[in-house]
């Protein structure tokens, strides 16, 4: 195991430690830590090296870009949703995935289905055509974004625009 | 003060079960499975994040706060996951039979 | 205030009910299964403000159970809806090792 | 109290659905929206113990083996897929007439039940600080009434043995479904892995003061063993190594010993020597519980690392 991983490990124990800690609280810090322990060998046994790993301060700028554009989704969505005319034009459009394998090509593959208007219906098997489900008009715009959002995040991009 | 949070607290509370009234309409007016999908998965998503708030603000403790954004962020999880499973399962369904799935003719 | 949180459970649980004319109706089952995803989630938010309301903290703890499940549901009906048609002629499984 | 209808209306509706099914797959999810709704209608009335075996196991464990034995009969075209009801029998009316009296009679009684001084409830309220529990269930369940939660663990070890032999050699050969192959998998694998072991442990730690317990967490590690064997990480295999024999019969066996090693010490059979005892018992139960039930899904008499 390198270094990266066992950082990685240890990142997972602090977090269950607080998961424990959330449903728990301080009764009986050792038993959590040895939840805790059991957990974080379950991660190094599952787990699958990844080479990329996101920016964290970075990590702001995404969460924020991702609730305004889930809570759009949603107001869009139930604006259609009770409109009388049902305004739905659903249609199916392959989009090139330029995000590589791994954590920010499956980060893509999520988040798509909360945008406005787009959701992530099919990834061929070598990844790199993203059938997107759409009920708007166009979505490549989005997608696009989005796209260049996640590439910032992980630093594969100097600029968070496409 | 407090009145105020209670008002903005059960503002939220409202709003979040505004978005799963629009997840269950447009789970029963749009057209095709995909489409659904769209509603329940964003409505859903933005409508238990609004009561997770709401609930949060309520309760008025760290713990209770993060155990809801705790639930909020694996539902999340679970959500995106299985709307995109769900879909991909349909899509494929659809070919194999020459059925229509939510499919324009494009 | 009293009447906000009783009223918000009954209002989901009708919400809730309303969807089970999707799983009824389906016609895909695709259709129902995404109608049970959507219970599971408004069972999550109902769980939530029960646990307001009566002050029971292990409410809450039901929900985040409800949750984690939720999501191996969904895995076992892509599985098991996935492999139906092809499974008869290719096969696709392990041999016994 | 319009809460309390709605819920026992709409549990009637669903049950109703789920067995009355117009097709067989809408039946299985009726019957799992039926576990949700249940669920919901214990943690309306208070009680977080049966809402969360409920949703772990009514909803969750039980649902992945009602499905995956739906499609392991499709495979064998054992299921037309338009027409699941079975026969009907003239015998069905006797026997619903003769349930709804049971039911009804049952019901009457637990109304008229005694709830004053002379119930065992209230002998049990006032010895439980005595054990160092805190939850009258687990109370119940470890120290009040052990021979029924035993002969419980017990069960679930016969029904394992009961499946293998029903199988008989073909166990081996018992297929699964092929892992869906997309990115995501094994992101939410990665993730619900770890803190399903820690939520787990939680529930078994806290089952003693509040609610949770032994049930609740091996449903919990269950339904973490079906996402296991459903991605691939876990395969059957065709025999049982001595780890997953031990695992089986642990539950049992703890729970035996320390029962029946009370009477060397002289004191009575079962009885619960203290709360380190509680834990170890559950913590047994908890691992055999959990075990038989991923094995039954996974229709193996035994795991093994990974799938080919």
């Amino acid at each position: 195991m390198n270094r990266l991983s066992l950082l990685r490990a240890g990142i997972v124990l602090v977090l269950l430690v607080l998961v424990w800690l959330i449903l728990d609280g301080l009764d009986s810090l050792l038993t959590g830590l040895v939840a805790a322990v059991i957990g974080a060998s379950l991660f190094v046994l599952l787990h699958v090296p990844r080479p990329y790993h996101l920016r964290i301060w970075r990590l702001p700028r995404f969460v924020l870009f991702f609730l305004v554009e889930s809570v759009r989704g949603a107001v869009d969505v139930a604006w259609r949703a009770f409109h009388p005319a049902l305004p739905i034009v659903p249609a199916m459009i392959d989009h090139g995935v330029e995000l590589p394998a791994g954590q920010p090509r499956m980060l893509l593959v999520s988040v798509i289905s909360l945008l406005p208007g787009t959701l992530s219906a099919d990834l061929d098997s070598d990844g790199k055509m993203l059938k997107v489900h759409a009920i708007s008009e166009d979505p490549d715009i989005a997608v696009r974004t989005l796209q260049a959002q996640i590439a910032y995040l992980y630093g594969l991009i100097g600029t968070p625009r496409p | 003060m407090s009145l105020l949070l209670d008002a903005f607290a059960a503002l939220l509370l409202l709003i979040g079960a505004f978005f799963y009234l629009a997840g269950t309409v447009g789970l029963i007016r749009f057209p095709d499975a995909l489409s659904r999908l769209h509603a329940l998965t964003k409505a859903d998503n933005i409508g238990l994040l609004s009561i997770c708030a709401g609930s949060a603000l309520m309760a008025g403790e760290l713990r209770v706060a993060l155990l809801l954004l705790l639930i909020w962020l694996m539902a999340l999880f679970a959500a995106t996951v299985s709307a995109h499973l769900i879909a991909r399962r349909s899509l494929r369904d659809a070919e194999d039979s020459g059925a229509d799935a939510g499919k324009s003719p494009s | 205030m009293n009447w906000l949180l009783p009223g918000l459970i009954l209002f989901l649980l009708v919400n809730l009910l309303a969807g089970l004319w999707r799983v009824w109706r389906g016609p895909s089952s695709a259709d129902r299964m995404m109608s049970a995803l959507l219970f599971g989630s408004t069972s999550v938010a109902v769980l939530i403000l029960m646990a307001e309301w009566q002050g029971i903290r292990a409410l809450r703890h039901v929900a985040l159970l409800v949750v984690m499940l939720a999501a191996i549901i969904a895995i076992t009906y892509v599985g098991i809806s996935g492999a139906r048609d092809k499974g008869s002629e290719t096969n696709p499984d392990r041999k016994a090792p | 109290m319009v809460i309390d209808v709605f819920l026992a209306l709409g549990l009637v509706v669903l049950a109703w659905q789920a067995l009355i099914g117009g097709s067989l797959f809408r039946g299985i999810v009726m019957f799992i929206v039926f576990g949700m709704v249940l669920t919901l209608a214990w943690a309306w009335l208070g009680s977080p113990d049966l809402a969360m075996a409920e949703a772990a196991i009514g909803a969750g464990v039980t649902g992945a083996l009602i499905m995956i034995a739906y499609w392991r009969l499709r495979r064998i075209n054992a299921v037309e897929p338009r027409d699941p009801s079975p026969a009907r029998s003239r015998l069905a009316l006797v026997i619903a007439v003769l349930a709804t009296g049971l039911v009804g009679a049952i019901g009457l009684a637990a109304v008229s039940a005694l709830t004053g001084d002379a119930t065992a409830a209230r002998v049990m309220n006032e010895t439980l600080p005595d054990t160092g529990l805190g939850n009258p269930i687990t109370g119940v369940l470890i120290v009040f009434r052990n021979l029924d939660t035993l002969l419980e663990v017990a069960v679930v070890l016969a029904a394992y043995i009961a499946a293998r032999a029903a199988l008989g050699r073909e166990s081996a050969d018992l297929p699964l479904p092929p892992a869906p192959d997309t990115p995501l998998l094994t992101p939410l694998v990665v993730t619900l892995a770890p803190l399903t072991m820690v939520v787990a442990i939680y529930l078994l730690k806290a089952g003693s003061q509040y609610p949770g317990g032994a049930f609740q967490a091996s449903a919990l590690l269950a339904a973490l063993g079906v996402l296991l064997v459903l991605t691939g990480r876990v395969g059957p295999a065709a025999a049982a190594n001595w780890l997953t024999r031990a695992g089986l019969v642990i539950g049992t066996l703890v729970f035996c010993l320390v029962g029946l090693g009370m009477l060397v010490i002289g004191a009575p059979l079962l009885a619960i020597p203290g709360i380190w005892a509680v834990y170890l018992i559950e913590a047994a139960m908890m691992i055999s519980i959990g075990l038989t039930l991923v094995l039954l899904f996974a229709g193996a008499p035994g795991l093994s690392g990974k799938r080919s």
